[in-house]
Parts: C-alpha cells; structure tokens; sequence
C-alpha cells in the first residue's frame, strides 16, 4: 500500500488566505515558495497546531481534520512526526530522553532506536544536553526524535535553514538517508533551490498562500518563472542565472576516479559523485559554467561536450545573454542554459536553429549540489 | 485519662504571666488541662463571636465582654469582675525627675518639653482608653490630642519609655512593676466613673462544669495570691 | 542554640514549618492555574483578576483575618458551608493557619510563576505535543521542568512570606499554643509578657536561621534546576 | 463612597500614600544598587546579602519594628548617629513610618529589579560606551529605560506592601493620629472597638480600590513601557 | 597625517592567549582567521571592553593602553567607532535616536548627519524603532551611528555575519563606499574570504591567538596555506578549492557592455563589472572556472586566454588534480590555479613546463565577487 496525503485545506489569517488543494505521494515533497508564501502555515495546519477554517486532510484514509464531520484530531493523535527549524529540543532532558520521548505502542517504530543512532551517528552524544550540541547535531537528534515517534509521515520545516554552510553540508547527507531507509512520505519545507533540488523528487511551488506549480523537480524546477520566484527575492540579483536540472543515473567509476554518469543527453564524465553505480542522481548546472562553441572542440581539458542547436535567447543585463541550448535527442530531451557575453553571440553569430556545442567541465559536476548561502 | 474535659481560656494579653501560673496550678491540683490564648481582647472577643471554642475569657476591657452579651455568647449571670488594676506614671530609670505633679497638666507638659507621652491605642487598647479617660479628668486634653504616641499594646508603650523614646508613659502598675527599665513618676487615683477592671466570663448559654470549676478556681484565695503577687487587685465585692 | 530550645518554642517552629509548608503546597496548584490564566490567555477582565490576586499585599493582615473571620468562621457563609459539607473546620486549627498562609503568599507566588510560564517556549509544547504527548504528559515533563526555577521563586517566597505572617493569623485562628501559635505569634506572646524579651530574642534569631536556611536551599535548588535546565555550570 | 469620606479617613489615606510613596522612592536607589550587585557581581558571601535583602520579608513586622526601635530609635546605636550628625529622627514620625514601609517592600522591589537588570544585553551598555557615553549617561540613557519594566513592578510591590503594613510600623513609630496612622492602622483601631465594624469596613473598601488603581495604573504603565521598548502594540 | 594605529597585546584567558603586534595604517584592514582565533578578543581589547594583561595599544600617537604607565583609557575615550555582529541598537530609541546618540563635541564629525543618511539610505527610516528593520537595515544603522560617533578608527566584527545572502549583498556596497568616503582607518573582522577580499586592503591572518600571516590582501590570501587554514574548517570539503587573487585597474567600458580589465596578465573582458573606468578592483577566480588548453583555442565562447606555462600540480581528491599556472610575463606575475580532471592532465599529458593556455568565461568575471555562504 502507498502512502499518501490528501489536502483540501482554506484558511484566512487578516489579509492572508491559505488554499491549498493537493495529493501527496510517497517520497520526499518539496514545498518551496517565497518568503511570507504560507509554507509554515501549510505545515502547521497538516500537524494541527493550526486549524483551517474549511476543508478535509486525510491521510492514509484516516481523516485528520474535516469541517464537514467537525473532525479535528489533536497534533498527538495525528501520527506525524514533525523536525522545525529551530530543533526544539527539550533542554532539560538528555539527548537520549529527548530520543525516546515519543511513545507510542499501538505502532510498530520505523526502526529500532539502536538503528536510527547509528545512522544519523548519534551515538557520542546520548549523554549529553541540547545546549552542549552544535546546530546540525541538534537537527540529526530532533530528526531521530521525530522517527522514534513512529510516524505515518514526516513534516520538515526548513530544517536546514538556521544552519551555516558547514553544518548544512553536514546533515544534508542524514536527510538524503531519510529517503532511501524509510518509506514514509516527506513534506519537506524549504526556501532554498539546491537544497530541495537535491532531496525531492515532486515539488508544490507556493506563492501568496497557492499553490502554483506542482510536479516532478526536474519539470518545475527547471522552469525560468518558477526559478525567478524563488531566487527573484535576492537584491541586486535582477537578472537571476538559470539552473538546468536533470535527471541522471551513474553509469560506471572508473579507476582514475571519474565517473560515467548517463543523462538524456548522453553519457557526462564527472569526478567525486557519491553514490554508487546504478544510483540515481540529480544534476545542477549553473548557465556561467558552460561554454558554448561553434565548432567540436579540441585540445581542451573540457570532458563533457554535448551537441544540439541554439533555441531562445534572453538578454541578462547590458553584456549578457541566456543562451537556451536543444540538445539534439528524441522528443522530450531536457534543454539547458548557457550564459555568454553579448559579444561571443555576436562573434559566433549565434542564431536560433545554429548547431552548437556545449562544453562542460567535468570539475563543475564533481560536488554534490552545493548549498551554497541562501539559493 | 482526663480528670475533667479540656478547658479553655481567652485571656487579654496582659495578664499572660498571671493566667499562665494560676492555670500551672489548678492543672497540678486537679490533672484537668487547660489551654491559655492570649491576644488582645478585642481580637479575642470577635474570635469568640465568631465561634472560637473557648469556655471563659478573662477581658482586659468590660466593654468587650458586654459586647459578647449582646450577641448572647455570654448570660449577664456568668461574669464578674475579677480583677482591678491602677494607671502609673511611668519615666526612664534615671530621668532626672523621679516624682512627677501627676494632677498637672503644665508641669507634665513641661517635663515632656517636644518629647511625647507613651500610652495604650485608646481606640483598641483598654489601658489607652483608661489613660485618655485619666487625661481627659485631669484637664489635659491638650496633652492627649497633641503630645501622646499610642501604641498596639501596654508592653509596646512601656517599651518605648524603657528605651527613651517616650520620656514617660501612662501604662498599668502591673506591667510596670515588673519591667526594669522604667521607674513609676506617679500613681492615677482610681476613678470612681470608670474603675480599671478585668471581667472573667464564662461563654456559652450553658457552660461545663469543668469550666465552671476554673471559672470558681480563679476567684478563690490561692489565685487571688496569684494575681496580687503580678500587681492585680482581686476585687472582692460586686 | 538549636540545641536548647525549649519544648515550646520546638513546638512553635515545627508547627511554623507545616504550617507555611502545607500554605505553599495547597495555594501551589491554584497559583499555577491563575498564574497560568494570565500568562498565557487574554480577555477582558484580566486586570481584575491581576488585582484581586494583589490583594492580600495591600489589605493589611488584620483586615484580611477579620474578612476571613467573618467569611470562612463556622457562623460565616463560606465557613459554615465548608463544615457543614465536608467537615472542614478552619477557624482556631492549624490548617486555617495554613489556609492563612496560602492567601498571603498568593501574590508573590502568582506573579514569580506567571514569569516563568510567560518565558516558556510555545514551540516545546507543540513538538511534544508532535511526538504524541497528551496535554497531561506535556504538563508533567515539559512545562513542569520548565517552570520549575519561578515554581522554586514563588515557593520560597510564599513560604518565606508565610513564615513571617502574624497580623492575618492571630485574628482569624488565634494564638493558640500547639496548634495555631507560629513562631510569629509565640512572638507576639513572649513580647506581651513583662521580662520576654529575652525569649522575643531566642524566637526572632530562630526565625533568622529558619530564613537563611530557607534561602540557601531554594538558592541552591534553583542552581541545580538552571544546571539541568541549561546544561551550565553556573 | 470617596465623596463621603470623614476628614480622619482622609488623613488617613493621604498619609498612606505619602508614607507608601516615600518608602518606595527612598529605598528605590538601595534596591537598584543591591539587585545591581546580585544581578552582575559574583563573589562570596553573595548568598548572605541575597538572605539579608528577604529578611523583611520572613521575620514577623513586630520583630522587625523592635528591632528597628532597637537600633533606630533615637538611643539607638544608628539613630543617636542619624539623630545628632543629620537631625533626622525616625520614631513617632511619618519620616520613620517610610523608613519602614520601605524596609518592608525592599525584597520585593530588588526581586524585581534583579530580575530585569540580567536581561539587560550588556553589549548595548559596551555599544553605549564605545559612542562615548560616560557610566552616568549610559545609566540614564540605557540602563534606567531598559530596567523600567522591572522598575515599575519593584515599586509596585514596594508600594502595594507599604499601603498594607501594619505591625512593624505601630511598633516603630506607634498610632499618631495625622503623623503617622496610616489606613491599616486607623482600620486596626476600628476592629478593635466594639461596633467599629461599619468603619473598618469603609476602610478596607478605601485599601482595595487604592490597591486597584495602583495596580491598574502600574499596569497601564507597564504596557506602555513595553511598547516603548518593542516597538509592539501589545 | 596618515592615520595608524599601533599594537602590542598580551592577554591570557584560561588556555587561550592572544598575542599581537601589529601596525595597522589607512585603508581597511582585514583580520581574518578561523572561529576561536581570537579575532573579537583583539577587537575588544582595542575598543577597551577587555583589558589586556600587558602590552601598548598606541592610537595616532595617542596611548589607548600602555601597561608600563599604567594607562587604561575608558572605552569611551578611545574615539573608536565599533560595529558588531548583532546591530546592538538601542531598543527603546528611533533610528534618529540611534543615530545622533553619540556626543563629541571636541572632534569635528566626520561628515554631516544629513549626508551619512542619504549615504546608508536611512531617510525613510528614521522615526521607525530597531524592532521594525530588517536586518540590513540594523547593521546600516549600526554604521552610520559608528560613523557619526566622529571616530578616529572604526572597529568592526563581522557586521555581516548574522545576515543571509540577500541582506550581505545589500549591505556590501556601503561599507565598499566607506573606504571610499572616509579617510579612517578601518579594522574589519570576518571568517569570510570573499568578504575580505572585496573590502580589505591588507589583512591580518590570525590563528590560535597570533598572527599567522600579514600583507596585501592578494598576496596573503592567495595562499594556499592561508586558504585551507580559513576553508579548512568547513565540513566534508577535504580539498578546498584553491582561490586565485589578483589587482586590476578597469580601462574602458564597450557599448556592448563588456569592460576591458588590466590585469597584470594582460588585459581581460568582463560584463557587468560595477566601476568606473580608471577604479581598482580585485578579481577572485575559482580554480574550476578555468578551462585549460594546450593550444590555442578557436571558436569558442570563451573570451580570456591567458597563455604561460604548467607549474606544480596537486592531488585534489582521486579524480582531480589543481594545476598552478605561471602565466608569462615579468618576474612577480601572480599565478593562478585551475582544477582539471587527472584524466584530462593525462591526456593533455601536462608537465611541469609545458606551454598551456587557461581560458577563462567572460561571465565568471561578471558578477562583483560573491558573498555566498560561509566562505
Ligand atoms: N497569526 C497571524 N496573523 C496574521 N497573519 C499571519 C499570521 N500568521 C501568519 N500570517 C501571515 O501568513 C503568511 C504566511 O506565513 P508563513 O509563516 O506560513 O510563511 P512561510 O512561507 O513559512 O515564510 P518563511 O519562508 O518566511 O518561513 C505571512 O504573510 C504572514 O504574515
Ligand atoms: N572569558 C573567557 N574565558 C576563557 N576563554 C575565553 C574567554 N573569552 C574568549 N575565550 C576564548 O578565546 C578564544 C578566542 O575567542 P574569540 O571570540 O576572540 O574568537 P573569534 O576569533 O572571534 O571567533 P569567532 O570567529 O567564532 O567569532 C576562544 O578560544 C575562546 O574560547
Ligand atoms: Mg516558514
Ligand atoms: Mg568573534
């Protein structure tokens, strides 16, 4: 049996209107939106700390709230484990009696708890108090915390987003872990592109309290509307460099350590990839890291070279310009962008239908996507 | 086991000494036990009005007593008037005048210079009440309204005299016969109109006979010796 | 000098312990639920709430004794009710001293418990509440370790304040020894007696001692309770 | 029931509010200093001055009016000093009445005080100095606005426990019509006179409805402050 | 008169001890060093908020804190302008309040309060209270309030610290406009690398306590040593990714929007450089923008070659390898480093001393130097 969340939520706080109406599946969902979008007020209401004026929220056929039967589980009784950004560790307990809190008997834990300290490498810290903890290991305990309660599903709230760079790096992993080791669904809250790039496989982009893109991450994401909503908040940023994202699986490690990873385009090399062959991964590439050129190239360290023909092209800013790259490919192959100076377009007399060829460093490949400041 | 029921007694604070060694004594005589609260009488007396469980109250104040008549806590039958005391002219042990002109109002004045006149609250405390009523007679009304400091309690105001801040006080010959801080300057004749009396009650509209037994012990000779050895004056007759 | 206290005055300080004990541990659960009223709820008529709580500091203690005598004494509306119902008597007994104590400790316990629950993060009780806690459960291991350095505060000062009560106390249950003469009263009655000093002077160190010891405990109490609470070593 | 107050009620009551006012503004100066020092100092012996400041609050106000009379009285050992170096004298005198009253409400007021100068962010004090304040101007400019939440509920406490004082005060500086009988002991006299209920009853009402617009009042000012120093409306 | 301020510190905390002697002149200089170097000690025994246990702090000839005279002067004395990390405005005051809270009447100010005003942008908000600033708006306060104080030297610890991207961003230029605008000499502390290279003219590197390195910012930072040492400390990044600094002078603006920048490597073409011709800037070149080539190249949307030869190579992780240029020139050409593929090396078959051509997109130059995350 799948799991799933289904949401007929309205709600109206002042001027603010809350309507959301949305199935939620298996995996991890991403909720990205603006800052003041009503992503919290959503969460809030699927755990019942908040109650919406009208609507149903059901999960797994078990209805949590419903205005028409003036049902209204109370957060205890929902069944949902819930990690914020700000931990919410009790101070006055350790962590192990923060760990253990929850106890619910009637059903059977996700795991044992001696499993969940071990991967979310908890172990060290049992003994220890929340105020002795650094941000991410507070986030790893109210993660486990929050899967010790047995949950039907998890609710995040950018629980990144209190963190610095380091410390996001680090529990990043422990998310992506979430994923693979439980099947619970995942409503993961975040105002962060790479972040939520990296972790959902759907996204509910929302904005002024709707929802307005739903679907695959690679789909919505992609999408230069829903990527200036998200990144168009940043100042001085009036020209937001696209992203292109794709799906990819690694295909081979080879003994000089690159990797051959099989996108629509075709196979990319790329060095220090985690995972293994066979995985699934998700690429992100930034428009200033790719280099066009109008013929094949040569003599090069570029690794990656993918052919196909120039589509739109945006200005961004005075000198610059977006260049839309069709790869060649059956129907459907993902596009990408690519950021040049008005000058080489003018140079290569670039025009909508030329063949191209787009270079990509292996180098730029290699990380993870970063989750680099606010993005 | 108990020779006779528990007693108790609501005794005006300043007969503490006194009540305490009569009832040390009628407990050894008869094994009765006997319980002593002491407080000022008023405070006493709205307690018995409002239902304390006491058997006699012994009141430094006639007016409180007639007051629990009223409300028929008390049969007019069941009290007398135990004991008398008299109004001293207390000052500090060596102030330099030892023996005040008590009837005069312009040496007393004179004596006090900016200084005050120690007595009782007349309002609450009965000694107060006698000592105004004293100054009133005497014609030193003057002297009462504008040259006393008016205390909680008789042992407050001789306090205040033993210590210096009140250059002389207007307290009972009881309290200060006992105190050694304090030398008596004069004594208030007794006044005919308002005598200085302590009235013992028995409370309910049918005492026990244990308290009826205290109530007779106390009138008799070996407490009267009690009493008079504190400064008390056992009035005899009705 | 502990040592050599008369049975009276042992009588006097041990009755002075339960009594002020049993005032803090009986006013406790109402100080908290009023404390929590105005901590947490809003409507009007909560300033009245917050006056009459402040009253037994401003009406002077005699005064509070006679409306208590006259309300909650076995002949008063309250008082006769009480006997007549469930057999509670608390006019001349030691649990009327007590009853005494809870009322004029109130004020100062509502108000350091209202500082406490006000400083309690909302966002604890929703986490806990998250994990599956009933609002029970919730109370006992997250908002009640959580209040307890103001739950610590309000005790010791409506104990302390409790310890030193006399005015309220000899009016409404007497100075009756062993069952209602506190030290204050035993006091009052060693000060009334010609030559007492001496003994007034025993009671009011005894009542010294009895408040420092009072305050190193709570002192130390409420350092072991920012420890566990913060995780700090001071 | 104001309008028809007798003139001796109203002597009372203006009398209260002097002596209460006084107490709170004399001792106020001490009780910043003090919960200064138990709110940012560390050093031995600070438990003994945290127990010294809550005596007031558990020694019976009988024992403490004796010993105030003891060793303020104007043979005392301080109030000879105070008496022939100053001209001050505190026995019988409304002076002394404050003196009391601010005795009495001192472990309230530095309660509350030390509650709000360990709020105070000191690196707003650090930022006041590096613009070239001196102590005096970061005192008056910082420090004072940033404690006033604490300011005003210390004095509210210090008052509302002056308005109801009783027993130290009648000790100290006895019942003087005009000088020194404030409410509670003009109210203390009528419980004492048979049929003196009707007027203590007057009087009682007199002391809540002070107590109520004291408290309203502190109230109101406390939200204002807390406006002042949100920026919130509530 | 050129400003200086004059350091010879001791103090010892615990098993800390802070040992500095420096010479800090005009301009800005940077005080950069990992978490717990000591750098907000140093600053604090500056301002007088901490004493040092012995030493000599000398202000334009002026002793702060001599320990041999017993000297100490009170904060207040010291004619220090401080910004911190939190804003630490008043709260019960305006922004006007805030602003004109300072009184010395003895130095003449450093500019009109009219003019720090429009400067920092703080008109509109001037009758408004802390509470109601973001947080860019705090810190801008916090400066113009430093500035208004008619400082000597300005002090400031991490003033952009506690922001996220957007309000860095946002704040950036006014303290760029400082150095600009005032002749003070400015102490700015930051654990950022970017931040620093921006803002500061030479640069103190701390660590432990003392003075690991000091110098012009391009020599100093462009130090590998210097940079693991500041971006060694960020979790899961094991090789850092080297940083190339170096000075340029902008020449002329084209009408397509591309500048032309002297380098010392010859002149290069960027968009969207924010300058004026004639104006210095630095550029910050992440070894993964550079593209090498082992000839010249053709056809590409690449605009800067930069032709010189191969100089060490470093293990980067088991797939990359950082390559040191030495691009040719006179002696004291700074170098600069690209992150290949150790396939791509092979291939190329690099040698030390071989010719080689780094190539590098006009757009990487683009942007102003990022502020993203921690670095
Ligand atoms: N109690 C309330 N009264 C009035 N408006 C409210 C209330 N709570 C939230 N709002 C408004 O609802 C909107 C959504 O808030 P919410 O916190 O859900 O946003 P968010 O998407 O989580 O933003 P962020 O990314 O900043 O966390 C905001 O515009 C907020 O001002
Ligand atoms: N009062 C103190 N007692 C003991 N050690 C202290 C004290 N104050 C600071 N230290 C130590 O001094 C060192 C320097 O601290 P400081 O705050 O100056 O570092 P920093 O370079 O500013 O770090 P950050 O980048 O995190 O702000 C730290 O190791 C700290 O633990
Ligand atoms: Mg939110
Ligand atoms: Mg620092």
């Amino acid at each position: 049996m799948t799991a799933y969340l289904s949401l007929a939520i309205k709600r109206k706080v002042g001027s603010f209107a809350l309507t959301v109406d949305a199935e939620i599946g298996d995996g991890i969902t991403g909720i990205i939106g603006p800052s003041g979008a009503g992503k919290t007020m959503l969460i809030n209401t699927v755990a019942g700390l908040v109650r919406p004026d009208s609507g149903k929220i059901v999960l797994n056929g078990k209805a949590l709230f419903d205005s028409t039967t003036k049902t209204n589980l109370a957060p205890e009784k929902r069944d949902l484990g819930l990690v914020f950004q700000d931990a919410r560790l009790f101070p006055h307990m350790s962590v192990q009696s923060n760990l253990t809190y929850a106890r619910r008997n009637d059903r059977p834990p996700l795991a044992a708890i001696n499993e969940i300290v071990e991967l979310l490498n908890l172990s060290h810290l049992l003994k220890r108090r929340p105020h002795h903890l650094s941000g991410g290991e507070k986030q790893r305990v109210a993660i486990g915390r929050a899967l010790l309660s047995a949950p039907v599903a998890l609710l995040m709230d950018e629980p990144l987003a209190n963190l610095d760079l380091a410390r996001r790096r680090e529990v990043m992993p422990f998310l992506e872990m979430l994923r693979e080791r439980f099947k619970v669904p995942i409503l993961y809250v975040s105002h962060n592109l790479d972040e939520t790039i990296r972790l959902a496989d759907r996204v509910l982009v929302m904005d002024h309290g709707e929802v307005v893109a739903e679907g695959a991450v690679e789909n919505v994401l992609s999408r230069i509307d829903v990527q200036s909503l998200i990144l168009g908040g940043l100042a001085g940023d009036r020209h937001p460099e696209p992203v292109t994202i794709v799906s990819a699986t690694i295909r081979a490690r080879h003994d000089d350590g690159l990797y051959d990873i099989d996108t629509p385009w075709g196979t990319l090399t790329a060095p220090e990839i985690s995972g293994a062959p066979g995985q699934h991964i998700r690429l992100r590439l930034h428009a200033h890291d790719i280099v066009l050129a109008s013929a094949a190239p040569d003599g090069l360290s570029i690794r990656n070279v993918i052919a196909g023909e120039v589509g739109t092209m945006t200005e961004a800013g005075p000198a610059q310009i977006d260049v839309l790259v069709r790869p060649f490919g059956p129907d459907g192959t993902p596009t990408l962008w690519a950021r040049v100076t008005r000058r080489a377009v003018e140079e290569m007399n670039l025009q909508p239908g030329m063949p191209i060829w787009a270079l990509l460093k292996a180098v730029v490949l290699a990380s993870d996507i970063d989750l680099d400041g606010l993005r | 086991d108990q020779a006779c029921e528990p007693i108790a007694i609501f005794a005006a604070a300043s007969t503490t000494n006194a009540i305490e060694i009569a009832t040390a004594e009628y407990e050894r005589e008869t094994a009765c036990s006997v319980t002593t609260v002491f407080a000022a009488s008023g405070t006493l007396a709205r307690q018995i009005g409002a239902g304390a469980p006491a058997d006699l109250f012994l009141s430094a104040d006639p007016q409180w007593i007639t007051w629990l008549e009223q409300s028929g806590k008390v049969r007019a039958r069941n009290r007398i008037n135990l004991l008398g005391n008299d109004l001293v002219l207390i000052t500090p042990k060596g102030a330099e005048t030892t023996r005040l002109e008590i009837t005069s109002a312009d040496s007393l004045s004179a004596y006090l210079k900016d200084g005050r006149l120690a007595i009782g609250d007349p309002a609450s405390v009965p000694a107060g009440r006698y000592a105004a009523e004293v100054l009133r007679q005497l014609g030193m009304s003057q002297i009462l309204e504008n040259q006393t400091v008016r205390a909680a309690s008789v042992r407050v105001a001789l306090a205040w005299v033993a210590r210096g801040e009140a250059p002389a006080g207007i307290v009972y010959r009881t309290d200060a016969t006992i105190e050694e801080g304090i030398q008596i300057a004069g004594i208030f004749p007794a006044s005919p109109a308002h005598p200085i009396v302590y009235p013992l009650a028995l409370i309910g509209r049918v005492p026990n006979e244990a308290a009826k037994a205290f109530y007779d012990y106390l009138q008799s000779y070996p407490a009267a010796v009690t009493f008079s050895d504190h400064g008390f004056r056992r009035i005899v007759t009705q | 000098m502990i040592s050599d206290l008369t049975p009276a005055e042992w009588i006097a300080l041990s009755l002075s312990l339960k009594v002020a004990l049993t005032g803090v541990i009986v006013s406790l659960p109402f100080g908290f639920g009023i404390a929590w009223i105005l901590a947490r709820t809003s409507f009007p008529g909560k300033i009245l709430i917050d006056g009459l709580v402040h009253l037994p500091l401003v009406v002077p203690p005699v005064a509070t004794g006679y409306i208590l005598l006259v309300s909650f004494g076995t002949n008063g509306p309250i008082g006769s009710w009480l006997l007549s119902q469930f057999d509670i008597r608390l006019v001349f007994t030691w649990q009327g001293a007590a009853f005494v104590a809870a009322i004029m400790g109130f004020p100062l316990m509502v108000r350091a418990l209202r500082l406490s629950i006000e400083a309690i993060d909302t966002g604890l009780i929703q986490a806990a509440r998250s994990l599956g806690a009933s609002p029970t459960r919730v109370f006992v291991t997250i908002i009640l370790p959580l209040v307890s350095p103001g739950l610590i505060a309000g005790c010791l000062l409506a104990f302390s304040r409790a310890l030193g009560e006399f005015g309220a106390t000899i009016a409404f249950v007497g100075n009756i020894p062993g069952e209602t003469q506190t030290l204050p009263l035993a006091l009052y009655s060693a000060l009334q007696t010609p030559g007492g000093e001496q003994m007034g002077y025993r009671l009011v160190m005894l009542s010294v001692i009895l408040a420092i010891v009072t305050l190193a405990a709570s002192e130390l109490l409420s350092r072991a309770m920012h420890r566990r609470l913060t995780g700090q070593t001071s």
